[in-house]
């Protein structure tokens, strides 16, 4: 079953890569955006990865049940904070995406450069 | 294989087959109505079947309660959102019964 | 069985990755963002970890989509295609790659439980939470009490977003219902003609904040918490103020008590860790504000889930209001 | 506990939940007296901790009283202490400062949502500072960057925005790289907590995932802390965000960057990976020199006052990064020092800019030819900030050369190259502020552009104060000496 192991972390790589590329290469800040989106939900799977434990299940200790496998708690809580500096993050760009679209005209990285070096 | 895993194989079996035959529906049928028939299908009698096969497996429970909770749910917001998805088509112009692709050939 | 499962979902979750990336339509990117979220949050599931797939289906599908398509509606659809080199991201991408593939060799086999991982901190914290915590959900004792600094950390930085979206788009303050711009009141434009909705959606609106609250408070017993339920919550307000128009929407929620909300559930967290201070323990020591200490622990657990939905839900909704408000002027 | 006690968690705690209440403070300037009085608060609990640091060596504070490795620890060190007092100075100086200047940039309804965010900065920063766990200062390093995006974007030129919005995606994926360093520790050592993290990183130490981990974290770390090519952000992000949040980032936000660098690769990552030391250098060394040649070149040719600083802010994190790629102690000492040095230099620099820019709307250079008629308080300081930047002996800026250039000889033929570099590249800082003082002084005035007078009262009176400290901490280096030895000695430990 190692190929299953490390599936879950190529996995994780891949879609790092892929959210890299998009905030690198794409030119619409929306896209961009998009792309941090997923640069940051694939962290998440890195660390939630880690939490599994053969056979374990939710760390939910329930007080009959005893001798019950459970899985890490701790990578769970780290990404509960993660999630939410995710949304912040994303909330707080598309602010400055529509006040760009107000400012200059336009969402496409590429122009909003011209205007302002034929401006400057 | 008591009696109640058998109902629930069955139900689980046939509602797969109709959540796949949704999803063929929605990739392979021609214009935009015709494919929310068939997403609408998945929506509907998909989850029913699925939902009671469930309840069998989990037996006379707090959880069984639970899935019925959810399925009555589902219940009232599945059509009602394929009902809006098609009124703001309907709206945003786009004219059911012309069999070709519609506008940017959707 | 279910590692076949987990695979399929994983390669599912980078052909919605790649299509999000590849389209050029933005609606149709936003919309895949929904569904990635939705896979994310279900390979979380079969990796045991129940809250994180609650919370990032009620924020990541929930809010962000809707964030998404509110600013979607002030700025572009389509996005311009751009002859723009395409070979140095690719190798920097390719570098980065390659070092994460590198690293992933030496890594402890998946699910392996002799994992450095399962052996120093999360054994104490299995064992120990019921002894002195008493409750079942272990997640919600570590994020509320073991590491209630970090949640605390954490609020403050939703709420750093709340007030930065507040200041960029300078929606004026509350008195009065007219949004900014043009002065008069614009019609309601909510969906008056989608009948059904409106009716179905008061329907189930009730049983939304409903279950929003349950989760908010059934977190020490199961999966969910301050984060979830405050999202819950914020998702059935923005669905009323969809339905039924901004201005019945102000008139149930006023504009003014989101932000006393965002501000507010900060401040109760604040004042918790400072009770705690005065009692003699530490910062965010639960144990003193009563004699018993388990249950103290249990009732600052419980008011500090109390400010984290506040928060979240206060922040959410002021983010989702100042965008869609935006879009009258 | 007594009130003493508890100082390192009231320096974050105390702006950290004053920031909410300063929403609500809607009446003209009273939003801005809470903000100034709770960095006042923040940099007098800063002074108290530096003098018990100072006693009694590094303080540790353990929240919620949960023992070590479980719950949440702060340890507040020599050099946190130092980086404390320039985080919660820049602060005070810049709220003090710059109540006039302020009010020009930011509308009045807008003012409250401003000083929150201003006194967020400050807490994440000092957050930051005093951690003693990997994750939250991740959390923390999140309030300080999106408090700070939105300090930037309230500037009034449109140009921040998308200058904004390339520094919170740059921000973002530093933060995001700093993240994955810290998940592949945890991975392999199991602890978050930094003290526990050395002592469980031994077994571990030539693993993949760890040397990986240490190169996420450096570029990471290196990325939101603008070291040379992954500085881009830097520039645009300084010269349109309004005058006094440049004076206070300018002074703090990368340099608190550069601590938590320094922290995670001398005392995480150091001792237990075999010839780090001298990857490390390798790596550093030959980056310190470009960042502090290439950015000096441009400055010399920047008309914009603002970039021509930031270019130079660039350079003097250079100077940061080479003392430390020294890996000795007077190398680390004197890369520390110059955070100390450069942070009162480049504070007064923009302080005077900012005065200037009470009176001209393009600070460019060729629009204040002549001011020096009109102001001249502000071109005087301007004059001597320059000095200090500079390092003419007798101001602080000649206290970081000065160990700088004792650091690199000791490093015998290499040294040679890079006292070199140090000396050229303060002739071309001689150049660069001579441009603007010479056009101040001596040029002939633009016609219409008549400024009506000296800078507001408070802006000037502050910006002589930092002045006239750079020029006392360059008479008695004792306080910022003392406290980087110690830094550098602490860091620099395990190598022996």
């Amino acid at each position: 079953m190692e190929l299953f192991g490390l599936y879950h972390y190529w996995t994780f790589a891949v879609l790092l890569m892929i959210g890299f590329y998009a905030v690198i290469a794409k030119s619409n800040l929306v896209k961009k955006l998009i792309g941090l989106y997923i640069f940051q939900s694939a962290v998440f799977l890195l660390y939630i990865t880690m939490d599994k434990v053969d056979g374990g299940t939710a760390p939910i200790i329930q007080d009959g049940v005893t001798g019950q496998v459970f899985s890490n708690p701790i990578p769970q809580v780290l990404i509960l904070t993660a999630i939410v500096v995710g949304i912040s993050t994303t909330a707080l760009g598309l602010a400055i995406v529509i006040r760009i679209k107000e400012a200059y005209g336009t969402i496409e990285e590429h122009e909003v450069r011209e205007m302002d070096h034929r401006v400057a | 294989m008591d009696f109640f895993d058998i109902i629930s194989w069955i139900l689980f079996t046939t509602g797969g087959a109709f959540v796949f035959i949704g999803g063929l529906g929605a990739l392979r049928l021609p214009n935009f109505y015709t494919r929310l028939h068939a997403a609408s299908l998945t929506d509907s009698i998909g989850t029913i079947l699925i939902m009671t096969a469930i309840m069998f497996q989990a037996g006379w429970s707090l959880a069984a309660i639970k899935l019925i909770t959810i399925l009555g749910f589902l219940m009232l917001t599945s059509p009602t959102a394929t009902y809006a998805l098609a009124n703001a088509a309907l709206l945003s112009g786009m004219k059911p019964g012309k069999p070709e692709y519609d506008k940017e050939g959707y | 069985m279910v590692n076949l499962f987990a695979m399929f979902l994983l390669t599912l979750l980078i052909i919605t990755a790649v299509a999000i990336v590849r389209t050029k339509d933005l609606f149709v990117a936003v919309m895949l963002t929904g569904i990635f979220s939705l896979l994310m949050s279900a390979n979380f599931f079969i990796l045991d970890a129940a809250d994180v797939a609650l919370t990032e289906a009620a924020i990541g599908a929930g809010i962000t989509t809707v964030l998404l398509l509110g600013a979607l509606a002030l700025t572009a659809e389509r996005e311009r295609p751009v002859s723009a080199p395409r070979w140095l991201p690719l190798v920097v991408v390719a570098i980065t790659a390659v070092v994460m593939i590198y690293a992933t060799f030496d890594k402890p086999r998946l699910g392996d439980p002799l994992a450095p991982v399962h052996q120093h901190v999360a054994p104490w914290y299995l064992e120990m939470t019921p002894v002195l915590i008493g409750i079942p959900n272990v997640v919600t004792a570590i994020l509320g009490s073991f590491r209630g600094y970090d949640t605390l950390g954490e609020l403050i930085v939703i709420f750093t977003a709340c007030i930065g979206v507040l200041f960029l788009l300078g929606v004026p303050r509350g008195e009065g219902h007219q949004p900014p711009g043009n002065g008069a009141a614009p019609p309601d434009v909510a969906l008056s003609h989608h009948l059904i909705p409106r009716v179905v959606g008061r329907l189930i609106f009730p049983f939304i904040v409903l279950f929003g609250l349950y989760v908010q408070f059934h977190g020490e017993f199961g999966p969910g918490g301050g984060f979830q339920g405050g999202a819950i919550i914020a998702a059935g307000i923005v669905l009323y103020t969809l339905l039924e128009g901004e201005n019945s929407s102000f008139s149930a929620v006023p504009r003014w008590t989101l932000v006393a909300m965002a501000a507010g559930g900060a401040i109760l967290y604040g004042a918790v860790g400072i009770a705690g201070m005065v009692m003699g323990g530490n910062f965010l020591n639960y144990s003193v504000l009563s004699n018993d200490p388990v249950l103290g622990q249990q009732m600052g657990i419980l008011i500090i889930e109390a400010g984290v939905g506040i928060t979240v839900c206060g922040a959410l909704l002021t983010i989702f209001h100042v965008i869609n408000a935006r879009e009258h002027c | 506990m007594s009130l003493a006690g508890h100082l390192p968690i009231l320096q974050v705690v105390v702006p950290l939940l004053i920031a909410p209440l300063v929403v609500f403070l809607r009446p003209r300037g009273l939003a801005w007296a809470a903000a100034a009085t709770a960095s006042l608060l923040a940099f007098l609990i800063a002074v108290t901790l530096t003098g018990q640091i100072l006693r009694s060596g590094p303080v540790t504070y353990m929240l919620g009283s949960w023992p070590v490795p479980y719950g949440i620890e702060l340890h507040v060190s020599p050099f946190s202490a130092l980086i404390l007092l320039i985080v919660t100075g820049a602060s005070t100086v810049a709220l003090f400062a710059g109540r006039r200047s302020i009010n020009m940039e930011v509308n009045n309804d807008r003012q409250p949502l401003f000083y929150s965010a201003w006194l967020l900065a400050l807490s994440g920063m000092a957050g930051i500072t005093v951690a003693g766990d990997a994750f939250n200062i991740f959390v923390f390093m999140e309030i300080a960057s999106l408090s700070g995006y939105m300090l930037i974007a309230a500037g009034p030129d449109r140009r921040a925005l998308p200058a904004v919005f390339k520094y919170l995606l740059m921000g973002t994926i530093g933060a995001t790289f700093y993240l994955i360093g810290v998940g592949l520790i945890y991975m392999m050592t199991g602890t978050l907590n930094l003290a526990d993290m050395e002592a469980r990183i031994h077994g571990v130490g030539e693993l993949k995932p760890i040397l990986v981990a240490a190169g996420f974290i450096t570029v990471g770390l290196a990325l939101k802390a603008a070291v040379f090519p992954l500085h881009v952000w830097l520039p645009n992000s300084y010269t349109y965000a309004p005058h006094m949040v440049t004076v206070f980032l300018a002074a703090c936000s990368t340099k608190v960057s550069i601590f938590v660098l320094l922290r995670f690769d001398f005392l995480v990552f150091q001792q237990n990976l075999v010839a780090h030391d001298i990857q490390f250098a390798t790596v550093f060394i030959p980056l310190a020199i470009l960042a502090i040649l290439i950015p000096s070149v441009s400055a010399m040719f920047e008309s914009n006052l603002k970039r021509l600083l930031a270019y130079s802010s660039v350079a003097q994190i250079g100077y940061i990064m080479l003392g430390a790629a020294l890996v000795s102690v007077t190398g680390l000492t004197a890369g520390i020092v110059t955070m100390f040095n450069h942070a009162l230099a480049k504070g007064a620099l923009f302080l005077a800019v900012a005065c200037l820019g009470t009176h001209f709307l393009q600070l460019r250079i060729e629009n204040i030819r002549g001011a020096a008629r009109h102001m001249p308080w502000t071109m005087a300081a301007f004059v001597l900030a320059g000095l200090s930047l500079i390092g003419v002996p007798g101001t602080a800026g000649f206290i970081s050369k000065w160990y700088l250039i004792l650091a690199a000889l000791q490093e015998g033929s290499l040294g040679i190259v890079l006292v070199a570099v140090v000396l050229i590249s303060s002739l071309m800082a001689v150049v660069y502020i001579w441009r603007v003082v010479e056009a101040a002084y001596f040029g002939i005035e633009k016609e219409g552009l008549q400024p009506a007078g000296e800078a507001p009262l408070a802006l000037l009176a502050v910006t002589w104060i930092t002045v006239l400290a750079n020029l006392y901490f360059g008479f008695f280096p004792s306080l910022p000496l003392t406290l980087s030895t110690e830094a550098a000695t602490a860091l620099l430990e395990h190598l022996r």
